[in-house]
């Protein structure tokens, strides 16, 4: 029997792939394709105080192995969250992450302290790396000081697991990394989506309503495979790593390049079985290899020189 | 009905038009749980062009061969490779999926308007309608006589009343401009075709006070409601076409 | 007949459409493949003053809709060049272009004084952008004060056009488009490769001899396509676009972005006719759309709204 | 000759091993000029999975049938994708790319030493020193029994010589340990398989004094000399397989 549990300070995973937030909804629109609980988490979709309508259509745009979405955080806020979705997804035997998202500190410590009182919220993943919003995001994904500033105020005012989501639109992403651990982060995922943009040459215009969105799929890989390595030797916690990942043999890069755990995102939408295929497959190559824990591969590549 | 993923073989591919064909696949025990309106998502292949799935309209049923057909249209890279396949290549589809067109009251007069390619979701629409009693219009238009197809099914549910943008067939123009909207008086319209088309019908209806449903053809990525990119606003703010939709009243749409 | 010609300062381009440097060698190596002098500039490979034997294989890797490479700026030195490529590729009747490398800005000075003595180099582009030298290249792209020094030097001692090929890896690429422009650069060219990685799951290492490399392709097109619009709508000076460009379509969104013209990179290993054929596409959208001259469409995304 | 680019028919696909095949060509007037040792460049298709062009080498030239043959292992995406292709198909090819083995020396005794898909490249060099008045003798490994191909092509233009690592057929173990090597001299070698054997070939022959070439099989991105991927470390320096090679001297290499 392969091992495949870890934990991020006390707070333990059954196994090391979830589902990334954005792409599986609350987790109930997948119920007739896979079992949540069968995963090591469920990441919800990005969740602010007040109910937002997000951007205009069109939204997203495909390219090459990818695709841009602008969706910008649509959601019916946090009122509805504990009344309507909490009640439901309470029952999936699994960690339930919230990501948690706002235009200002005070948004986001609002919303964390909120989280904080619900029972089966195991965690949160503070987004301040979304693309698609015109204030909060990215903006304080990408300034040193605002990361510092808001992972404090957040973890001052959240007692349980701290997830940070980092930007890969940095210079230098591990300053990042080390930031948000100083001040208390439990654990960073990395990456969201980069920013990019597509135009319509028949009608010549953008094709995203906000002219430029994230870009997500296995376009983003190698991307998201180097900054997942970089911050891994950089920081002391674990490291969540997506970007990407379609297959279990994507997911086995990131571990073999330190991420402690994967979330899988828009593999989902072209097959809302992947987490789960990705999942089995990850448990047959550490066996078929020999390895009978996953933490024996995390690094991996780290480790001979 | 739940949703499934499973591969589906193809028993037949025929050309229509120059840009239209027919693929006609081997269904499973699901089959009798289609509803019309009804979409599925297809896995083209690999290619970097293709990279998400295909939205394609369940276009008609046939539950005695236990086979359904997808009607499409060549529009890029993934609908030409769509149009390459031959029987017995196989297709990976996403099933059922979205809301379906509501029935009619009892005794309505009924007509269904179709643009182009946007007749797929309306034949199985029609063969649903005819099995629960009604005898619905056809109020269809193409865009010459060439890329118009073969009729053949329309007429045996129902009157075909035609339109094409040079006049080579039926009455020139668009649909809206066709005779028999000033002649004839419908309950209740379901619609389905390009964009402007539909919101032309859709301004006829409000002013005439006709129910009317509509089938959108939104961009989607994911089409069970985890991405959010395929929102339309309706009175009740931003919502998913893939899982509310594709069929709307047109009182629901903010247009 | 459509006007495709643009200059730059007071060089004149025959056409938008130029080879990518470290993507067609010298140009001699296309010649059984196309007509170079068709084009509207060669841009020609990575050059340093000493001789370079660049990093060890394995240099490359494939990447979804991309590839890794990890040259490392292997080149024979600028004697070598003035010696034994110059002349030969003198005779080509369009602008060359060298671009330009070093370690310190000593370097890239007696570099660009070198060339600025020959006499059919028509330009430089100044590489501050290589992700695969330990010293020089991109810690010069990343970094606002080098960026800002080493162009300053190279402007006082170069006088003809020079234009300075920005990074990626970067959180705002308009600053550093701002800063040379500042300093004097006649244009920027945008993007190099961002800096990825990849890793063998079955040798269970790194694919490249350095670990990370850079990645190009149609992959990172809309990021190249985001940061040349963000660049062309910040900056007076011509912009030159490239990333990912495969095919006349993807030059058409460049051009719509606000790119002045365009190099085509990767798309030449896989058809090394690619440069040419985009030219001849690009001139057949123009006429069949009924513009008569290339900047009826530079920025035309910018103009209505 | 000057590289080109051209697309081929393929007038055959046969199977020969589990994991290899042989694709077979139809030429055109190039295919005089084809020099052994020499490679193409195969653009297999779009997917995201093959983005670059495949290099394969020049296996076997018909000049009375004007076609030539790829004998193409299945490693990965691109050869599985090869390996499905048929009759009738069409594939786009750089050609011809790289050096070429060089001509033996008056009188020289020649053994061509091949491993698994290493061989490919050697038939063509074995009828082409026929053609040229030699009679080389080939020495061979393969896995086991079931994955060496039929030699009877070998057989005709010399002794062959076979190991096999589990013995199933010929004598067991590497090339390396085939009783032949104590036996007979050999003046002159041409090699091309996995590097490890390659190396332990050319250790032999440095140590026995016996001219060497050996074919390369760098990962390349081009083929053609423009992106500096595939370099070889020499007694030159770094230098490009693709253009300077594959074929290198073993004196060339630092090995
Ligand atoms: C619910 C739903 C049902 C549909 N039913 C059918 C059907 O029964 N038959 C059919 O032929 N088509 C149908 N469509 C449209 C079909 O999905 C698109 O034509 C197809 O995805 C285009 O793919 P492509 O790779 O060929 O073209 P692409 O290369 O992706 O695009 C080519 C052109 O088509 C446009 N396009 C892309 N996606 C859509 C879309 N969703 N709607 C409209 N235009 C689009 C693009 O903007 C572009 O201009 C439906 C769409 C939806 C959302
Ligand atoms: C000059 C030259 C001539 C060659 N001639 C032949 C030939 O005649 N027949 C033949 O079957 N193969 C030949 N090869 C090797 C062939 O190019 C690779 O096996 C092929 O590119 C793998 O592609 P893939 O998509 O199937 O595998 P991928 O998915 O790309 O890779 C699968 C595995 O193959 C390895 N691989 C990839 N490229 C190469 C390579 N260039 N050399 C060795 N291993 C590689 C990868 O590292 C990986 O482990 C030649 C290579 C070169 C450079
Ligand atoms: C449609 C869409 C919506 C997303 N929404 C969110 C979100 O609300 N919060 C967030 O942190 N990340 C969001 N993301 C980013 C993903 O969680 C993930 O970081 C990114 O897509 C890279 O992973 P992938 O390539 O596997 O998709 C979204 C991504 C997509 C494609
Ligand atoms: C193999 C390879 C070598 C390169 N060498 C150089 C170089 O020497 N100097 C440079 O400025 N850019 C170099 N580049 C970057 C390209 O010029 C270009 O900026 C980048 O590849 C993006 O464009 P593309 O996607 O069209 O290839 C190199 C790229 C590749 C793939
Ligand atoms: S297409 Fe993803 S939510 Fe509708
Ligand atoms: S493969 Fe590009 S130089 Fe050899």
């Amino acid at each position: 029997m392969v091992n495949l549990g870890f934990s991020i300070g006390n707070l333990h995973f059954k196994n090391p792939v979830l589902t990334a937030s954005g792409t599986c909804g609350f987790g109930p629109e997948l119920d007739d394709f896979i079992d949540i609980s069968s995963l090591g988490g469920l990441v919800v979709k990005g969740t602010t105080m007040e109910p937002r309508e997000g951007n205009p259509y069109p939204r997203m745009a495909e390219t090459p192995s990818g695709m841009l979405n602008a969706v910008g955080l649509q959601n019916k806020g946090i009122d509805n969250f504990e009344k309507n979705i909490y009640p439901v997804i309470s029952k999936y035997d699994t960690n339930i992450i919230v990501n948690v998202n706002g235009s200002n500190i005070e948004d986001y410590v609002a919303l964390s302290a909120r989280l904080d009182r619900l029972d089966k919220i195991a965690a949160i993943e503070l987004n301040i790396s979304c693309p698609n919003v015109k204030k909060g995001g990215m903006i304080f994904g990408t300034n040193l000081d605002s990361a510092r500033e808001v992972t404090r105020a957040v973890r001052a005012a959240y007692s349980k697991i701290l997830i940070v989501k980092l930007s890969p639109n940095v210079t230098n992403i591990v300053d990042f990394a080390r930031v948000v651990e100083e001040e208390g982060a439990d654990s960073v995922s990395l990456i969201n989506t980069l920013l990019g943009m597509s135009i319509d040459i028949a009608g010549m215009k953008p094709s995203l309503s906000t002219i430029t969105g994230g870009l997500s799929g296995p376009a983003i890989k190698p991307v998201a495979l180097r900054m997942v390595w970089q911050v891994a030797r950089a920081v002391k916690i674990p490291v969540m790593g997506m970007g990407g990942i379609m297959t279990w043999s994507d997911a086995v890069e990131f571990f073999l390049a330190g991420a402690a755990a994967v979330q899988v995102g828009t593999a989902t939408f072209i097959d809302p079985q992947a987490p789960v295929k990705i999942l089995e497959g990850l448990e047959n190559y550490l066996s078929q290899k020999g390895f009978s824990d996953i933490k024996d591969i995390v690094g991996y590549i780290n480790r001979r020189k | 009905m739940a949703k499934r993923i499973d591969d589906f073989k193809i028993v037949d591919n025929k050309r229509l038009t120059e840009d239209l064909f027919i693929l006609e696949l081997e269904g499973n025990d699901s089959i009798s749980e289609f509803k019309p309106g009804q979409f599925v998502q297809v896995r083209v292949d690999e290619s970097p062009g293709t990279f998400l799935r295909r939205p394609i309209s369940i276009h008609d049923v046939d539950y005695k061969r236990n086979t359904f057909k997808l009607l499409i249209q060549t529009a890029g890279q993934g609908t030409i490779k769509l149009s390459e396949l031959s029987a017995g290549d196989s297709l990976n589809l996403i099933y059922p999926l979205g809301n379906s067109f509501s029935d009619p009251g009892q005794g309505e007069r009924i007509l269904l308007v179709g643009g182009g390619v946007g007749i797929a979701p309306l034949l199985f629409m029609g063969k649903h309608l005819l099995s629960i009693g009604y005898r619905p219009d056809w109020l269809l238009g193409f865009r010459s006589r060439e890329r118009t197809i073969d009729l053949e099914d329309y007429r045996q549910i129902g009157n075909v009343f035609l339109t094409t943008e040079d006049g080579s067939a039926g009455e020139k123009g668009y649909v809206t401009n066709h005779s028999v909207l000033e002649e004839k008086r419908y309950d209740r319209v379901y619609c389905c075709g390009p964009d402007p088309m539909m919101k032309a019908v859709a301004s006829y209806c409000s002013r005439k006070g006709i129910n009317c449903e509509v089938s959108l053809e939104n961009l989607m990525a994911c089409g069970i409601g985890i991405c959010l990119c395929c929102i339309v606003t309706t009175v009740k703010g931003n919502i998913c076409t893939c899982t509310d939709g594709p069929v709307f009243n047109i009182t629901e749409l903010k247009w």
